[in-house]
Formats: structure tokens, C-alpha cells, sequence
């Protein structure tokens, strides 16, 4: 069984009203030595493989099909045995 | 980038007597593209109907305008957003919806109801699900967050609809009539004030991306998608209707920043009242560092409006906006000799005449052929139904005619507690609160009769809409359209629009709906095969009692059912 | 009676509660603002639906920073009443004045439709216009409806009958078909469906317009 | 400044729709190795403060006050000097 650790966060030039909204909220709260924040996915994904490669196949399928939107977003992970 | 060899030597020769710079070709070059300029379209256009006694504006503004008695007003456009929605779906639609938005409030209405017009390939691709489902949660993302119930919409299906789907949206305003604005700069020294989203490179087309000096790996870490925010559309619609409605006497005119962002809304602003603008790019609020002059003026980031305020009260106009939550900036000021100039960094970037982004764009006749398979004459065809039965539940059973309910059920249809009829019956109806009348309204097309008969096509479009309408207890009053088509250069694509818009304005005549705004998108096609025809007619039409509201459903046992008509 | 109607950034709903009250209850109603801090001169409270702040984090999270939010946790203790609908009740949740959370539906899609909703507890200053069980007709607009709670505060939600309101075909997938419920004191009610917009026969219901009818009727009796 | 990797998760006990919604959606796909799948929430927060204890500070009084849904939600953070 392997542990896959992915993010998927907006690229950079995206404008992220959520992050903004955040900001403003906790600068709010007096919170003014935040200067930025960023709001972005985390998931923990199971997967049953054979070995580590296959179970990297999966990931990346699965961040091309459904878990990442490439016009937006990218992605990285982190993978272990468990 | 966009411009031709001849239309680069008229800006040359005629134009501004010089070479212009980079970011003057630029500005040309989107101020004369086709989604600006119609430039293709315009010959077409000038032939749709628009008088009517009901009418107070036409088309021409950022939407259309009638008259709906007691001094009060309809407006109403629709727009398409087919490109955008294809690249990324929930955004592109999402960001259609919060366009179209911007143009009804900007006329000083208050936005009541919006509605949608769908086509898809045929829904057994996967990727068509995909995409219908992302188009409709844009939809609803934007539409549900900011108030604006949707009321209704259509979809269909077909193959032809397979590289490029459309998605065009409505929107529909009331407002009394005392309340009506122009997207006008005039009055030297008037100032030119800012509001909303920062400005980013959303939507500033890859061929900058590529020209600018990014590395490999810096593109792929970029994107230019735009972004819709309905949050902030929210707060802006409070604002500019507040100002709209108490602080009129100190607004000179105002605008949304739709395509080609600022340049467009301060040019357009500019021509049309004679005159011109000083503008100082450092003051434009900016979410990314080193954009260029180019860039910042052709961002088409969204939820950005641009207003022409009385001198001396700038500041008046700045602290409205900031007890709205939104910030808003003196970017310049009107000038009296009619040029369009531009300052960045300290340094000038641009100085034409205003009226030569906006006026003095070639326009295009093509010429009209009737295209062979429109000419050979075809056998009548007579579908052989042995199994009637069967024959309905197959029917019935497709998804351009099955219900749409998975669809509108995540639209909210009924905030603003004015919706009479939702999605689910003819034309959706919408009554004016405080008054005994409804506004009833409709999209509709059906592009495959428009690919066989252009002209019929046209008015059967024109009649569908008429007779939900009707059907609703209306009585129709306008429309608006969305023409989509293929490449002009096409004569198929062309001979099929120059037609069916005949067709439209034929109908819209004998209906006594004249056409009071609408939108044209072309080149709707990929590997040079285009899309059926398609111009979607958005109709309004009005209910002067409410006891005339008459729902699609049987509402009893044993009600009889009439047939009417041939 | 005098009505507050909260709006804060992005509240949506806040003119069709002021219709409501004004219209067609027919008592006095102010909008008010969510930076004021005092709501002294109001008998009650309503939190409209809406997308406050854009629902950015979570619906309703930043909203109960606001300062009017001081004013209303004054009033829930003094025993005004306080009515949270759609995203009146996620902020009414998240600012621990209710137990619970409103998720993402189950289906992830929002959901606006047409429900049949059943009054459960009709001893309530709430709900004694309405029979005991019965069933109303009445709007949801709502992508996180989906009300959950633990175990045990599920318990006390139904040994104190603060159970309102149930769904008769589970439109979000709550526990327990929840679709409104009290605080223990019972004068804190949230719920996701819109008694505001069935007001009236030609919106199609008016089985809300009881809901606000049995508040005046709590008043005039006690 | 400080940088603040900031996870922010459901409570094991806490239902997850939209863990279990990804999850159908990806075997439906066919990635049926995919035995279970959580999405999170990850922030990256910048802080100017003058030292690591100051930043941490912000950090849990933002998730007490804002960031963190006491109800269902537990966190964790990351904090490194940039
Ligand atoms: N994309 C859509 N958005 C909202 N409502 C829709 C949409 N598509 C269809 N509807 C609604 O579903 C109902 C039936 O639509 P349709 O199948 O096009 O019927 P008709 O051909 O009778 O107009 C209409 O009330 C319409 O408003």
C-alpha cells in the first residue's frame, strides 16, 4: 500500500479572490504581519500497487483525468510505502 | 498580431501619419478585431429591424432598452462565451454570466434574471459530459452566488457542436426610465475613475505569452484564463446602482471593461461623445508586477468598471465605492482635443486620435453565395414509423428533448422572490414587484432548421420564441441574439448569417419585436468544419396583468386539450 | 413588531426577507448592516441566505467576524429571537450559536428545488401556526445544506425537540432528514430551505409566511 | 519572514462527501487501486515577524479564530524562516 501526499495549487498568475478575501479577513483580526496567504488543495490518497511505480502511474492519471485542472493548476506529490 | 498589411498601411497613411509603436499596434489591433469592431458582421447587422414604439435605446449600447409602461424599463442582452467555455469550462461560463451582468447594471438597471442558451456535441463523449457539467456549474457558480435568479435556458445536442460548443447567456434588467445611462466620456477634465478587480494578464491572447520573453518553464507555471469573482460583482452592482440612482448628478457616464478591457471601455467611452482621454497607466491597480502598457490595456480582467465623474468630486465617488469594500482610482481625465493618450512609467506610450480606434475600422462586405447545398433541390423526406410507440419513447428519450431538470436544478430560479414560472415551462415569467405585470422571457434556436433554410430558419427562430411567449401569457415586445457562426470568409458561414438574419428580421417585424442589441460570434469552428448556424434569439415580452400567466403543465384532471394552428 | 434584516457583503437574500416582513407580514423591518454593533431598537433577528464574503474558506466563516456579530449573540441571550436561513444558518453554525455544520451536499452539486418539508415540533414560538407533522411546501437553494452533527449533540437535538424541521425526500443528504433546528433555549432557529419565498400565491406557496405568523402569535401570547 | 505550511483537515470521525465523491469518480475511471482519498485544505501563509515564536503566535490564533472549523476540522502546521 502506498501513501501519496499530493498538491494541487493555482498557478501563480490565477487570480485567487479566496486568498484575497482571507487576507483581508485576518488583517481584520489585526493579523497584519500575514502578508500573504494562499488557499490550495491537499489530498492523502490511498492506492493498493505492486510497486511504487505503478502506484505513481495512478497519481499522475489520476491528476491529467480528473484532480487537476491543467489550465489553472499545478501539482506536486509525495509518495510512500506504508 | 491581428491586423492585416492594409489595414496596418491605412493606420500608417491615413490614420496617424507615422509608424505607430508597439503598444499603439496592439491597441489597434485589438480595437479592430471582430469581437470589438464587427467589422465583418456590421453590413449584416444594419439590416436587423429596430424601431417599435417601445423602444428607448437600441442597439448600440451595452444593451438594449423598452419601454414597459409606468415609467418603467426593460433591458436586456445576450453574449456568447464559446471560446472562453471551451478552453475552461467553469470559468469561461462563470465569466460569460458576470459579462453579461456588467452590461445591464451599467445601463442603470437592476439585474432581475438571467438565462442561457447551450449547445453541446452529443452528449455520449465523455468529453461533452465533462463540458456540459462545467458549463453549468459555471453558471450556476455565478449566477447563485451573486442573487440573479436563472430562470430558463435551452440546450441542445449535436455533432456539429462537438470542437466547439456554444455557451451564450441573458440577462434582463428593470429600471425606471429617469434612471437610464450612456457609456459616454465628455466634459474636459472630467476624471476617469477605476473600479474593481485588480488588473492581471487574464485573457491576454497566447500570442503575447509567446512574444514576451518567458522561459519554457515560466509558461507552464502561467496561465491566462480569466477568473470570474461574483463576490466582487456582487459588491460592484450595489455600488454603481447606488451611485446610478443617488448620486446621478456628478456621473457623466459609465461602462463595463468587457473585451480588450480597458482600451475598448475608454476609447468607446471617448468616440462617442466626440471626445478623449489622458490616461496614466502607473495609477492602474495591478495584481502582477512588469506588465507591460500593452498588456495592462488589453487584460480583460473581470469585475472592472470604468466611470467619467464630474471634476472635484473624485473623491466623493472613491469613498462610496470604499464603503462598498471596493477600491476605486483616478486613472485620468477627459481631454478637448480628441486624442487617445497613454503614460506609463513617466514616459508616453501611446497618442492617436480616439476616434481612429473606434470609427474609422474598415468594414467588410462579402460577397454572397449561395452555397450548392442550399441550391440542389432535395427529395422530401418521410420518416416510415411503424412502431409509433416506440417511435415517441426514442424520441422522447434524446437529450436535446428529454427534461433538463438535472440541468436548471442547480440554478436558483427563484431568488429576488419575484420568479412566477421557473425553468420547466415555456417561457420563464418574472413579475414586477409592486405592480400587477410580469416580464416573460425566452431563448430559443433551432440551428438545424437555420443550416437548411437560412431565412426560414430565421423566422422560425423569431416564432419559437414568440410562441412561448405567448404561451406564458405574454405579449412579445424585443429580443436580443447572439449570431454564431463559422468563418466569414466562408461563404457558407456568411451567406448562411446574411440570411437567417434577414429571416430574423423579417419575423421580428410581423411580431412587432424589433432587435434591440445583441452579440456576433464567428469563427466557431475546428479543422475548418463550423457549427450549424446558430443565432440564438433571446425574446422579452410583457405580461400587463398577472392573471394572464398561464403555466406549460396541465393543472387538473379532465382539462381538455386543444390543437391550435395548421 | 420590528424586524432586523442582516446584510452583509455578498447576503443575497436580504430585500426578499424585507419584502417578506414588510409586504406580507406586514411589520415594521429594517435592513441593517453587518458593521453596525447595536440592534437594541429590534425585537428580532433574521441572517439571509446569500454567499457572505463569496463563501471563500467556508460558508459562513467570515462573516461571524463581523461586529454586528457581538449584537447578535447579545440578543440570542437575551431571549430575542433570531432566525438564520440558508447561509444565515452556516453563519449562525459557525458562530457556535448553533450546533452542528452545514457541508457540501452529498451529490456535490447544488440543489434548488421545490421541497416538501415536515414540521416536527410544532410547540415552538416558531412553528405554532403550523399543524403538529405538517407537511409544507417550500423552496431550497442551497450547495452545502448537508446538516451533521456528532452523535451525542444529535441526541440532544432530539431529547430537547430541537428538531423543527425535516425533509420528506432528502434533497442534501442531512442527518436525520434535518432541515431546521433550534438552540437549546429555543430562541435561535436555523434552517436552509426559504420561508421568504413562499410568501405569496403567486410565488407559488405560502406555507413560509406561518413560520413569521407564529412569531407575532408567540408575542401576543406571552 | 516566515513561511507557514498550514494543513487543515477533517476530523477522522467527521463524514467526507466530497473524499467519497472523488473517490467514485475515480474508479469510475478505472482507478480502482484507489482505496480511499481525502482532499484538505493546504494554505501557505507569510508572516513578518521577528522571530519563529512571534509567527507561530499568528498562526494558531488565525486557525483559532478563522482558519479552523473547531467542529470538524484539526490542523497542523510547518513553519520555516525564508
Ligand atoms: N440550459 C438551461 N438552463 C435553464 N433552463 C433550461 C435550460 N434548458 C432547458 N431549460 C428549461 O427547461 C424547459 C424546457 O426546455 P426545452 O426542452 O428547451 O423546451 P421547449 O423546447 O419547450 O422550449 C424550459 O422551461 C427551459 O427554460
Amino acid at each position: 500500500m502506498y501513501l501519496v501526499k499530493l498538491y494541487v495549487t493555482h498557478k501563480p498568475s490565477i487570480l485567487d479572490p479566496q486568498g484575497e478575501a482571507i487576507k483581508k479577513a485576518l488583517h481584520n483580526l489585526n493579523h497584519n504581519s500575514i502578508t500573504s496567504i494562499t488557499q490550495d488543495k491537499y489530498f492523502e490518497i490511498k492506492i493498493d500497487a505492486n510497486c511504487k511505480e505503478d502506484a505513481e502511474k495512478v497519481v499522475k492519471k489520476s491528476c491529467e483525468e480528473l484532480l487537476v485542472n491543467q489550465n489553472m493548476e499545478t501539482s506536486h506529490y509525495e509518495i510512500k510505502e506504508v | 498580431m491581428g491586423l492585416t498589411d492594409q489595414e496596418y498601411q491605412l493606420i500608417v497613411d491615413k490614420l496617424i501619419h507615422r509608424l505607430p509603436n508597439y503598444t499603439e499596434i496592439g491597441l489597434y489591433s485589438a480595437m479592430w478585431s471582430e469581437h470589438c469592431s464587427y467589422k465583418n458582421s456590421k453590413p449584416i447587422l444594419k439590416k436587423f429591424w429596430s424601431d417599435g414604439s417601445r423602444v428607448i435605446q437600441g442597439p448600440g449600447e451595452g444593451a438594449g432598452v423598452l419601454d414597459i409602461n409606468d415609467g418603467q424599463a426593460v433591458v436586456f442582452k445576450a453574449e456568447s462565451h464559446n471560446h472562453p467555455s471551451f478552453v475552461e469550462p467553469y470559468e469561461g461560463a462563470s465569466t460569460g454570466v458576470g459579462g453579461i451582468i456588467r452590461d445591464i447594471f451599467s445601463m442603470g438597471a437592476k439585474p432581475v434574471a438571467s438565462l442561457d442558451s447551450l449547445r453541446f456535441g452529443e452528449i455520449k463523449y465523455p468529453k461533452n459530459q465533462f463540458l456540459l457539467n462545467r458549463v453549468v456549474s459555471g453558471i450556476a457558480g455565478y449566477g447563485n452566488c451573486i442573487g440573479i435568479p436563472t430562470v430558463g435556458g435551452e440546450i441542445g445536442f449535436d455533432d456539429t457542436y462537438n470542437g466547439n460548443p456554444l455557451v451564450n447567456v441573458m440577462c434582463v434588467g428593470l429600471m425606471d426610465q429617469s434612471d437610464i445611462e450612456v457609456g459616454r466620456s465628455k466634459g474636459t477634465g472630467n476624471a476617469i475613475i477605476y473600479v474593481g478587480a485588480k488588473t492581471g494578464r487574464d485573457g491576454i491572447n497566447g500570442a503575447t505569452f509567446a512574444s514576451s520573453e518567458f522561459s519554457e518553464k515560466e509558461a507552464s507555471d502561467r496561465s491566462a484564463v480569466q477568473v470570474g469573482d461574483p463576490f466582487m460583482e456582487k459588491l460592484l452592482v450595489d455600488a454603481c446602482l447606488e451611485i446610478i440612482k443617488n448620486h446621478s448628478d456628478i456621473l457623466v457616464g459609465i461602462q463595463d471593461m468587457g473585451a480588450a478591457g480597458i482600451v475598448s471601455s475608454s476609447a468607446e467611452m471617448a468616440a462617442k461623445a466626440n471626445s478623449g482621454v489622458d490616461l496614466d497607466l502607473d495609477l492602474v491597480p495591478k495584481r502582477e508586477n512588469s506588465m507591460t502598457p500593452y498588456e495592462i490595456m488589453l487584460s480583460e480582467s473581470q469585475e472592472r468598471m470604468l466611470l467619467c465623474i464630474k471634476k472635484g468630486y473624485e473623491q466623493e465617488v472613491i469613498d462610496i465605492f470604499k464603503d462598498f469594500g471596493l477600491e476605486a482610482v483616478n486613472i485620468g481625465h477627459v481631454n478637448n482635443d480628441g486624442q487617445y493618450r497613454l503614460s506609463y512609467l513617466g514616459k508616453s506610450v501611446c497618442d492617436i486620435p480616439t476616434k481612429s480606434l473606434v470609427d474609422d475600422v474598415p468594414e467588410y462586405k462579402h460577397p454572397l453565395i449561395r452555397p450548392d447545398r442550399l441550391v440542389k433541390k432535395r427529395e422530401n423526406f418521410i420518416p416510415k414509423i411503424s412502431q409509433p410507440y416506440k417511435t415517441l419513447s426514442n424520441l422522447l428519450s434524446q437529450p436535446t428533448i428529454a427534461s433538463k431538470e438535472n440541468v436548471y436544478r442547480q440554478y436558483d430560479s427563484r431568488v429576488q422572490t419575484n420568479t412566477v414560472l421557473s425553468p420547466g415551462s415555456d417561457a420563464a415569467v418574472v413579475r414586477v414587484r409592486h405592480t400587477n405585470k410580469s416580464l416573460a422571457m425566452t431563448t430559443d434556436c433551432n440551428s438545424r432548421y437555420i443550416y437548411l433554410n437560412p431565412y426560414v430558419g430565421g423566422q422560425i427562430a423569431v416564432a419559437e420564441a414568440a410562441r412561448n411567449i405567448i404561451a406564458s401569457g405574454g405579449q412579445p415586445i424585443g429580443i436580443t441574439d447572439c449570431l454564431n457562426f463559422g468563418n466569414p470568409d466562408d461563404a457558407d458561414s456568411y451567406y448562411s448569417m446574411d440570411k437567417s438574419v434577414e429571416g430574423m428580421s423579417k419575423a421580428c417585424e410581423l411580431f412587432d419585436t424589433p432587435v434591440v442589441g445583441g452579440n456576433v460570434s464567428l469563427y466557431n469552428e475546428t479543422d475548418s468544419k463550423a457549427i450549424y448556424p446558430t443565432p440564438m434569439v433571446g425574446m422579452v415580452g410583457l405580461i400587463e396583468d398577472n392573471n394572464y400567466i398561464t403555466t406549460q403543465h396541465a393543472t387538473k384532471a379532465n382539462q381538455l386539450v386543444y390543437i391550435i394552428g395548421e | 413588531m420590528k424586524f432586523a434584516v442582516i446584510s452583509f457583503p455578498g447576503s443575497n437574500c436580504d430585500n426578499d426577507l424585507y419584502y417578506a416582513i414588510k409586504d406580507a407580514l406586514g411589520e415594521q423591518c429594517d435592513i441593517v448592516s453587518s458593521k453596525t454593533y447595536n440592534l437594541d431598537a429590534y425585537d428580532g433577528i433574521l441572517i439571509p441566505g446569500g454567499f457572505s464574503f463569496g463563501d471563500y474558506l467556508r460558508s459562513g466563516a467570515i462573516a461571524k467576524l463581523s461586529p454586528i456579530m457581538r449584537a447578535i449573540k447579545k440578543a440570542a441571550d437575551d431571549g430575542k429571537f433570531i432566525i438564520g436561513i440558508c447561509n444565515g444558518f452556516q453563519i449562525l453554525t459557525e458562530a457556535n450559536l448553533l450546533p452542528g455544520s452545514l457541508i457540501k451536499n452529498t451529490n456535490m452539486q447544488f440543489v434548488s428545488s421545490w421541497e416538501k418539508v415536515k414540521v416536527v415540533n410544532n410547540k415552538t414560538m416558531f412553528t405554532n401556526n403550523y399543524k403538529k407533522d405538517e407537511i409544507i411546501k417550500i423552496p431550497v437553494a442551497h450547495g452545502e445544506g448537508n446538516y451533521y452533527c456528532d452523535q451525542s449533540t444529535l441526541k440532544q437535538l432530539q431529547e430537547n425537540n430541537q428538531i423543527l424541521f425535516t425533509y420528506q425526500d432528502n434533497p442534501n443528504g442531512s442527518v436525520q432528514d434535518i432541515a431546521g433546528i433550534t438552540n437549546k433555549k429555543g430562541n435561535v432557529l436555523g434552517m436552509m430551505p426559504h420561508p421568504e419565498r413562499a410568501v405569496e400565491d403567486i410565488l407559488g406557496s405560502k406555507d413560509g409566511l406561518k413560520l413569521f405568523k407564529s412569531i407575532l402569535n408567540h408575542k401576543v401570547r406571552v
